[in-house]
């Protein structure tokens, strides 16, 4: 089997993957599989050059790999942070976004639908659609909308329709149903740019490929500002896009590299939300640690890890971050999880809480309450020293987008690092 | 994957799928409803739906349904409790998502769903969420118990993707009318023609029944008239419980207007029937 | 008269600048115009290292040089967008912010003051003084606080102190005078980082010299993207910061360029307002034109344009734009522009609200109000190609500070390209 | 930039500035008062507040009354007529902010400010955004029309700079008695004496009045014990002049009352006169 051939795949990740979906889809999967083996995988007509240039131009690649200071002090090793709060849209859902749209235009489609649970995904598709001049709808859950209205603001500004998904809960797994009974009716001209790495090949391939330029660069910039690989890469997984999009170079060594990439240690940080405990009679895991306590399913187009009670129905999720608030995860990640070379941690939303704002007052970088995790996992490890000398934390977005969410999930904690809080609620400021 | 395409009519002995019966002779009409829901007299065939969490290819009507019969408690376990009480004597379909098949039981796969359900009477399964890519499994389950796995073909599904479809069949093909989801709609796409035409290019033997949108006298007789040896109704009779519920209505009233509209499109079959056979003459 | 000594300057720009501040702060400012002749002319102690490096690492720093494929076709000429939108913080203001932190901390200061209008400078401020673990505080007026809550948030969160100011109008202006009060009291230990490039010198100066990256990169990235210095340059200007900073290269050949970078025209457009006409009776200027209709006088340290009454009292100025909403205008600016070198130009409120959704809705990058004026000022042009081939607009910002203001400013007008904004107002999406 | 320094005694015809005379014999008391204030009998000497819209070196005190003045619709002429009218026989200095000097009139430049205020019986000037680098035109024109330029040294002020700033100052040297903006507090910084004595080391034979923050009994003493020639006294008799306004009070009576405080104020210079007296024995 040739090099390519590998990396090509089948859309299988051991006992995970597949394409669960219903039969009007299959033949845009095939379509879609073809355009990924000929534009992605084998660059057809420059289609990876002018991705790149968009990258770059549009995007802001490559983001920054940068030395945190205090938090390096704080925990005696040298932390590094991947800056894709950078990235155009404030997170690294551009990539994708921008690479699904990309795609979606050089195979001729006409129009763009996403999904979106905190937003991100949605903001950056919308972004990227405007940029491509494509029209383009987003289906957003009822409760997501009121959770993240700095967010639908910035879609329809970007000019997409913002659809409200009022079905169930009202988060990212209706919008996600929602978004797929929208592409089966439109699959002709339509295509669906799912947020991240989950649903049905070739999807989770795809979008850890347009991801894939975040590990590339931290391999790159490791070696040029301590001159060598860290020891460790730390990321949160919500979906596990971001996760994926960091540790893709690490997974495998098929550049050719002399140094042995499989040394790294990675961790994917789950939301461990309030408990890991379940409801199994309400049928709810007050948690979105699907890797942790998961179980393998089917779910939205994949064989993977998933939140269900024993019958098989999926579980509402909760975390404090609308973004890692899913019951699924990328069917990959499940793989290289069950495989040893990801460690799969998880930390509770008080610990994200407190990472947001210690990365805020220490680094002077508002984090997201999604990334907010990954952070957290530093602070919560017996002994950091343990991950290594240098490690890298993956700093997925920005906190602009929490900033309300943040303080009043605060508001109701005692936390130790969160600022005075009268000051935001009128007596102080207003 | 289960390379050995099944026919229908290869069925092992220990209980054999009712479903070809259905398609004898005069159009079927073959209901789906929730378990749960009145039931209905009146059918060739039922499709039993077994409510998941994500209905993906559900329109409101029956995401409505699963959401009520979620509510209402309605489990695996209760679902077969209702399906071996079921007092019809009509082939059952059960259909719903992979999920629940793929879970149920101690070991992983669809063999003990599958085998349950056999047990309880089910005759066959409509799964809207597995492709013939991944149905090997299920499909080597339902040969071992005798159960039909019934495929849908979609009017984007192409003609090379057809053959295999059609090869890997049994019971019946669910011929969606139109792209989308379910629910009720006044016309039927003019692709509908098309997939039978289709179809019926394969020279295969399998019984088309077609679906998606069907609520009324006229959409039956054209899909009939075009071929079709069936009609499945869905959204239009869920809509009818729901109204029922709404207006906490008496189950027996709710019962007559399913019964009514039943027959209307059953009449609308019977017409196309006759259409087709003087459009064949 | 060495380069080195042109360089170093007395602080005059033809017959503007000056230090006009109080005699407790001249030994600070002598301490400082030291401070910036040795670290920052000189790069003593390895300073501009260190800043380039933060810069890069932190700041996020090169910013890119993008086409904009849809407003090239619509104005018939290569449009380019510089982005420090994409610049950490959200704004080019970090540059400048950062520098001086760095430099207080250089110099041995513990403590940071600042002032802000939109917020924007007290969010860099807040973020470079987090990052480099130095406690600060921020003077706002009291109306920029309720129209820059988020922005309010943000400093609250990286640990700054937000201090209210009630006097006046409570915009800019005020927040000012407050923070020089502040810094009079306190200049032994505190360093004043003030946010454009207004003030006594070495301020202008060394504001300007923090932005510099912003010019040298264009002028890189012009020949990179299409082999030859851009026929005009086009950025807002309330200060200036952003203005001069992107000017600053094309202002002078001191880089012994071959080219000459005096081809280059320049346009700072200005804050129109509603009108550009004066009410002296009231002292308010409905627009924050100073280049356009102010006159000479001594503002804030400095001698410039200012908007000011026949006896010399500063009038209110008003702008959609909290950013540009500034009586006064680097006195570097207001010399240029005298010399012929700057156009000064401006755009009124309703052309910069259309620009803003234009931009957001062409390009799928949604700018600040601010910003929006540069990009207002292509679409007013009678005819853009008399600007040349070749146009770089500088993207100071991005919209993100901006979303709720520029709803509320949009519901009340009559744009040909807003969005709906029914489902902004509860109804459609809550 | 006016490199002749002009001691206060050598000044042109034309009338002189009376400033000299202020502070001959006795400490002096030189109240600082808003333009249209009530006016102040038992002062030596008189700072009198031009409001300009930025007082970027006075505390709230100081800035409510800025804004009372010009929302009363306090303008440059209406200033001028105002001190054309005032019946005292002590020096007057015009204390405001360098803009409205320089707008003055039609020439750019503080020369037509300066012979108007002249003019109207101004002797001289405090500008506290000017320091000594900026001053030269103002010097100039001062030293034309044979008015004063008072400097102002801080408590940063370095030797060699109070030198510069010595050599260039005339009628008085105010001596900034603390960091910080105007405004009353209840105690004289240490430093004050430090810029005392740091003065007299140059040998200078200019008055040195102290001000910010001089508000009782204690701190007038204190401070002409350490070798002040007078104090000012600004923000603590604003403040009564507010507080008559808050509440409504006749002029009469806080006309009353700033006298009162006046004459504690001075009574505490007086107290520290025969201390420094003594302590020089
Ligand atoms: C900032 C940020 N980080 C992480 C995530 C989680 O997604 P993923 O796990 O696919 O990276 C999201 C999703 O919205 C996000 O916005
Ligand atoms: C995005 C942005 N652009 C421009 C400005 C105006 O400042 P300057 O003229 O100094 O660049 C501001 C000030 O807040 C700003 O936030």
């Amino acid at each position: 089997m040739s090099e390519h051939q590998q990396r090509r795949g089948d859309g299988k990740f051991g006992r995970y993957g597949g394409q669960y979906v219903p039969e009007a889809l299959m033949p845009a999967i095939e379509e879609l599989t073809d355009a990924y083996e000929r534009y992605v995988l084998e660059n057809g007509d420059g289609f990876m050059d002018e991705f790149r240039r968009r990258l770059r131009d549009f995007g802001g690649r490559p983001t920054p790999l940068g030395r945190a200071d205090q938090l390096s002090e704080r925990y005696g090793i040298e932390v590094y942070l991947k800056r894709e709060d950078l990235l155009h849209g404030g997170a690294h859902k551009l990539n994708n976004a921008l690479g699904q749209c990309l795609l979606a235009k050089y195979m001729g489609k006409e129009r763009i639908v996403a999904e979106t649970g905190a937003g991100q995904h949605g903001t950056a598709t919308a972004m990227a659609a405007a940029h491509l001049d494509m029209p383009c709808e987003i289906y957003m859950g009822r409760r997501d909308i009121n959770r993240q209205r700095p967010n639908v603001f910035r879609m329809r500004i970007n000019g997409a329709e913002v659809n409200p998904v009022d079905v169930g809960r009202g988060t990212l797994k209706e919008a996600i149903n929602e978004t797929m009974r929208d592409w089966a009716t439109t699959v002709e001209t339509t295509h669906y740019v799912i947020g991240s790495i989950v649903g049905p090949h070739p999807f989770p391939s795809m979008v850890r490929d347009f991801h894939r330029p975040m590990s590339a660069e931290t391999k790159r910039q490791s070696r040029e500002q301590f001159g060598r690989l860290p020891d460790a890469v730390v990321a949160c997984a919500g979906g596990g896009s971001n996760t994926m999009g960091i540790f893709s170079e690490f997974t495998d060594s098929r550049d050719g590299d002399d140094e042995d990439v499989t040394d790294v240690d990675l961790y994917a940080v789950e939301a461990g939300g309030s408990t890991l405990d379940v409801d199994e009679e309400r049928g709810v895991a007050p948690n979105s640690a699907s890797l942790s306590t998961g179980s393998e399913g089917v779910l939205h187009g994949a064989r993977t890890k998933v939140l269900q009670d024993t019958d098989g129905q999926i579980m509402e999720s909760h975390s404090v971050s609308s973004g890692l608030d899913y019951a699924g995860v990328g069917p990959e990640l499940a793989h290289l999880v069950d495989e040893g070379r990801v460690d799969a941690v998880n930390v509770d939303d008080d610990a994200a809480l407190e990472a947001f704002h210690r990365l805020s007052q220490a680094e002077g970088i508002i984090p997201a309450l999604e990334t907010a995790h990954a952070l957290a996992f530093l602070e919560e490890h017996e002994n950091p020293a343990e991950l290594g000398e240098y490690v890298v934390v993956n700093v997925s977005g920005r906190g602009d987008k929490d900033l309300e969410a943040a303080m009043e999930e605060t508001a109701g904690r005692n936390l130790a690092n969160a600022p005075e809080m009268d000051v935001f609620e009128g007596e102080g400021l207003q | 994957m289960n390379g050995d395409p099944t026919p229908s009519t290869l069925l092992p002995d220990g209980g054999e799928s009712r479903i070809p019966d259905a398609f004898d002779g005069e159009p079927a009409f073959v209901p789906y409803l929730a378990a749960g829901d009145p039931s209905y007299a009146g059918a060739d065939c039922i499709e039993l739906g077994l409510p998941f969490s994500e209905p993906i290819a559900e329109g409101p009507t029956i995401q409505q349904a699963v959401v009520r019969a979620m509510e209402g408690g309605m489990t695996v376990e209760r679902y077969f409790e209702f399906v071996s009480e079921l007092d019809v004597d009509v082939p059952l379909v059960c259909m719903t998502y992979y999920n629940l098949i793929y879970r149920y039981g101690d070991a992983a796969g669809p063999e003990p769903f599958v085998e349950r359900a056999a047990r309880e009477g089910i005759d066959g399964f409509v799964v809207p969420d597995l492709p013939v890519e991944e149905a090997g499994p299920l499909r080597a389950a339902c040969d071992e118990h005798g159960r039909d796995l019934v495929s849908i073909v979609a009017p984007t599904t192409a003609d090379e993707r057809l053959r295999r479809l059609v090869d890997r069949s049994s019971g019946y093909l669910y011929i969606q009318a139109r792209l989308g989801v379910t629910g009720a709609r006044t016309s039927v796409s003019g692709r509908t023609a098309e997939s039978l035409a289709r179809v019926a290019e394969t020279g295969t033997d399998l019984p088309r029944a077609v679906g998606f949108g069907i609520s009324s006298f006229e959409q039956a007789r054209d899909v009939i008239a075009a071929g079709a040896d069936g009609v499945i109704v869905g959204s239009a009779l869920v809509d009818v419980v729901a109204e029922g519920h709404e207006e906490d209505r008496p189950v027996e009233e709710t019962a007559a207007r399913l019964e009514d509209l039943g027959r209307e499109l059953t009449e609308g079959a019977l017409a196309g029937a006759e259409t087709g056979a003087s459009q064949a003459d």
